[in-house]
């Protein structure tokens, strides 16, 4: 077995473990932390796609790899909105298993 | 030997993923996650993928790290919140996703033969555009209609973070990421740190040309410069009203599409360099890139106004 | 911190200089020499400058070089000591520690100087510095309680302040 | 010359990891945080130095000598500040849950 195989089967079971978090998480915060777990998971397939196509002198694939990096920094933005989405769901009252947020000690004027 | 490491890493990368979903304190859950971000960038490295390991490390364990952590703080604390509901639902869920990772893996195991590749082709693109980082020329030649409408995508979610402001605070501050008591320590760090992360930012910028780095590596750098100023209470965030950050968030992807729309009159198309030109405009490029990208990383983290503007 | 202001901008031009010219160091160590990658360094050199002179502006004391490089060098020495001593501690069956927080009154006055101080303890055999308490002592965790921990950091701290100019300044 | 070169580096490397060790099961058998945060920052502290120590003479050029010694420096920094603030927050009861 070579290690991209085993990072592979790696990436597998990161997705497996991110979707079960993701379906039975009764919060919000901890569903979309599971949600950046099955995207750890997809993106590390694409590395191993990436070193499989190691070929014409490169170390790997470029292409998957410029993919990945693009796609770290969208699940990033869509963490951040997510998580900004959550809190004001909060702040404005709606009913989750987290319960209300602090209020922050400056939102007064 | 070697495959005794990748073996190691393996089972902690999945030790640590399974604490993120089983620990009951959430922050338990996010340092998990964090850690995970990190062994990942580890295993960038052991498939020979500087730049993605760098992004990792910087993006996907740093700056994702710190959001979810900020969410923490904000959320008053709940003692059981790792509670999963009842164990016949976990066993059904977890054969479902059992199944699904089996099939992931049954792909691994029967890879297609010869293994596609698309390097030839982004090797014959880079004696084109003169750049030594084949990453950086997928990224800004090859397939540089995706870098474009990924710079669009992150706008864009700037501008939802802000949406989410109340009426009342539209264009105000975001809040406050000073830490909750005062440190001397970190006073300490935010005076010494930033001026040689704003080079190594830079560097990053700069070398990621002909060697791993880039725009998202050093703009990130940069956004963790600005936010641990921030955090250490050394300068306020902006008023998200600003002109002058506005342009900042604008800057780079403006460019991007006036170099790509330039392409139509100068060279073949929409994103084509002109020949021989084509290395200097993917440096500037990159520069503005990398302010934008590092303005608009900050003020995600930051989150949307909650305080007036002020009159 | 800062004295009269007039010293300070007297003082502000060579130590501009300085800062700029460790940054283009730096930026060379990162990038290696070729002249070419000055295009670039010298503009981050410059906007490093900037951030640094924002966040750190300059003090109206001079710093003796020679006496900050003398507690520098003691560094790498300090950290094997450290080291030693923790793996010592770690490794032996009995494990021996008297851990303990000690009380440390400092003349170092508040501020940039102070944290560095703290820093630099940090580093040093056997204390971690974890706070100040009311009155402004620091208190500083240790492994052992029955070191001379405070005879020992007083020592430090007037190698220290030899280097930041305070031993004849006043 | 290169012989003798390498067993340096072979004996500074190896004194490294042995501190990275020795911290490592610090970590595990000090009794609190505070004690804890003492192994790891000593005694990692001086196993990164002796790797680095160790790899100097192996580097092709001075420029990525110094490069090696310019990142012990921030780690340096950034221990001693992130083992200040971990120990201030444990100090004040965070650390407890």
């Amino acid at each position: 077995m070579t290690p991209a195989t085993l990072y592979g089967l790696c990436a597998a079971a990161l997705v497996a473990i991110g979707l079960f978090g993701l379906i039975l998480h009764p919060s919000p915060l901890r569903k979309v932390i599971s949600f950046n777990l099955v995207g750890s998971g997809t993106f590390l397939f694409f590395g191993v796609a990436a070193r499989r196509g190691a070929v014409a002198g490169f170390l790997g694939d470029p292409v998957p790899q410029a993919m990945v990096i693009t796609g770290i920094v969208v699940a990033f933005a869509a963490t951040a909105l997510a998580v900004a989405l959550l809190l004001r769901m909060l702040e404005s009252g709606a009913p989750t298993v987290d319960g209300p947020p602090e209020q922050p000690d400056d939102l007064s004027p | 030997m070697s495959l005794a490491v990748d073996l190691v890493m393996v089972l902690l990368i999945l030790t640590a993923a399974v604490w993120t979903i089983l620990a009951r304190d959430r922050r338990d859950a996010v340092i998990a996650f964090i850690v995970l971000g990190l062994l990942l960038s580890l295993v960038w490295m052991r498939l020979l993928a500087v730049d993605v390991a760098l992004t990792e490390a910087a993006v996907g364990g740093g700056a994702t790290g710190l959001v979810l952590l900020r969410a923490c703080a904000r959320l008053l604390p709940v003692e059981a919140d790792g509670a999963l509901p009842g164990l016949r639902l976990q066993v059904a869920v977890g054969v479902l996703c059992a199944v699904v990772g089996a099939c992931l893996a049954a792909v691994i195991l029967s890879p297609p033969e010869p293994a596609p590749s698309l390097a030839p082709a982004v090797a014959a693109h880079m004696e084109d555009v003169g750049l030594k980082n084949p990453v950086t020329v997928v990224l800004l030649a090859y397939r540089a209609l995706d870098t474009l409408l990924e710079k669009v995508v992150l706008v864009l979610g700037l501008i939802g973070v802000w949406a989410l402001a109340p009426d009342l605070f539209w264009g105000g501050r975001p809040a406050s990421l000073r830490a909750a008591v005062p440190s001397g320590t970190l006073t300490f760090l935010a005076r010494v740190l930033p001026p040689i992360g704003v080079l190594i930012g830079i560097y990053l910028v700069w070398n990621g040309a002909d060697h791993p780095g880039g725009t998202f590596q050093g703009g990130t750098v940069l956004a963790a410069m600005w936010l641990l100023v921030m955090m250490a209470d050394l300068g306020d965030p902006p008023e998200t009203r600003a002109l002058r950050l506005r342009r900042l968030v604008a800057v780079g992807p403006a460019l991007f599409i006036a170099v790509g729309l330039a392409g139509f009159g100068m060279a073949d198309g929409f994103l084509s360099y002109p020949p021989g030109y084509a290395k200097p405009i993917i440096v500037a490029v990159e520069v503005a890139l990398a302010l934008s990208i590092a303005v608009i990383l900050g003020l995600m983290v930051a989150g949307p106004a909650a305080k007036e503007p002020d009159q | 911190m800062a004295a009269s202001g007039r010293s300070t901008t007297r003082a502000a031009v060579p130590g501009t200089v300085v800062r700029f010219l460790l940054f283009l160091l730096l930026w060379g160590i990162l990038i290696g020499p070729a002249p070419a990658n000055l295009v670039a360094g010298l503009p981050a050199a410059a906007l490093a400058c900037w951030v640094s002179l924002w966040l750190l502006p300059p003090f109206g004391q001079t710093l003796s070089l020679s006496a900050l490089l003398a507690v520098l060098v003691r560094l790498p020495g300090q950290s094997l000591i450290a080291g030693l001593d923790v793996a010592r501690r770690a490794l032996s069956p009995a494990m021996p520690l008297r851990p303990g927080i000690v009380a440390y009154r400092t003349d170092i006055p508040p501020g940039l100087e102070r944290d560095a101080f703290r820093a630099l303890m940090s580093l040093q055999p056997g204390t971690l510095p974890v706070g100040e308490d009311a009155d402004g002592a620091l208190l500083i965790h240790c492994l052992d309680v029955d070191q001379p921990v405070t005879h020992q950091l007083a020592l430090e701290e007037a190698r220290f302040r030899r280097g930041t100019g305070k031993g004849s300044h006043g | 010359m290169s012989l003798l070169l390498d067993l340096f580096t072979i004996v500074a490397v190896s004194g490294g990891l042995f501190f990275f060790l020795a911290g490592t099961v610090g970590l595990l058998r000090f009794p609190d945080t505070l004690t804890r945060l003492h192994a790891l920052t000593k005694a990692d502290n001086l196993g990164l130095g002796l790797i680095v120590l160790g790899l100097l003479p192996q580097c092709p050029d001075i420029v990525s000598a110094l490069k090696l010694v310019a990142i012990w420096a921030l780690v340096q920094l950034g221990g001693a500040t992130a083992s200040q603030l971990i120990a201030e927050f444990a100090r004040r009861g965070g650390g407890e849950r």
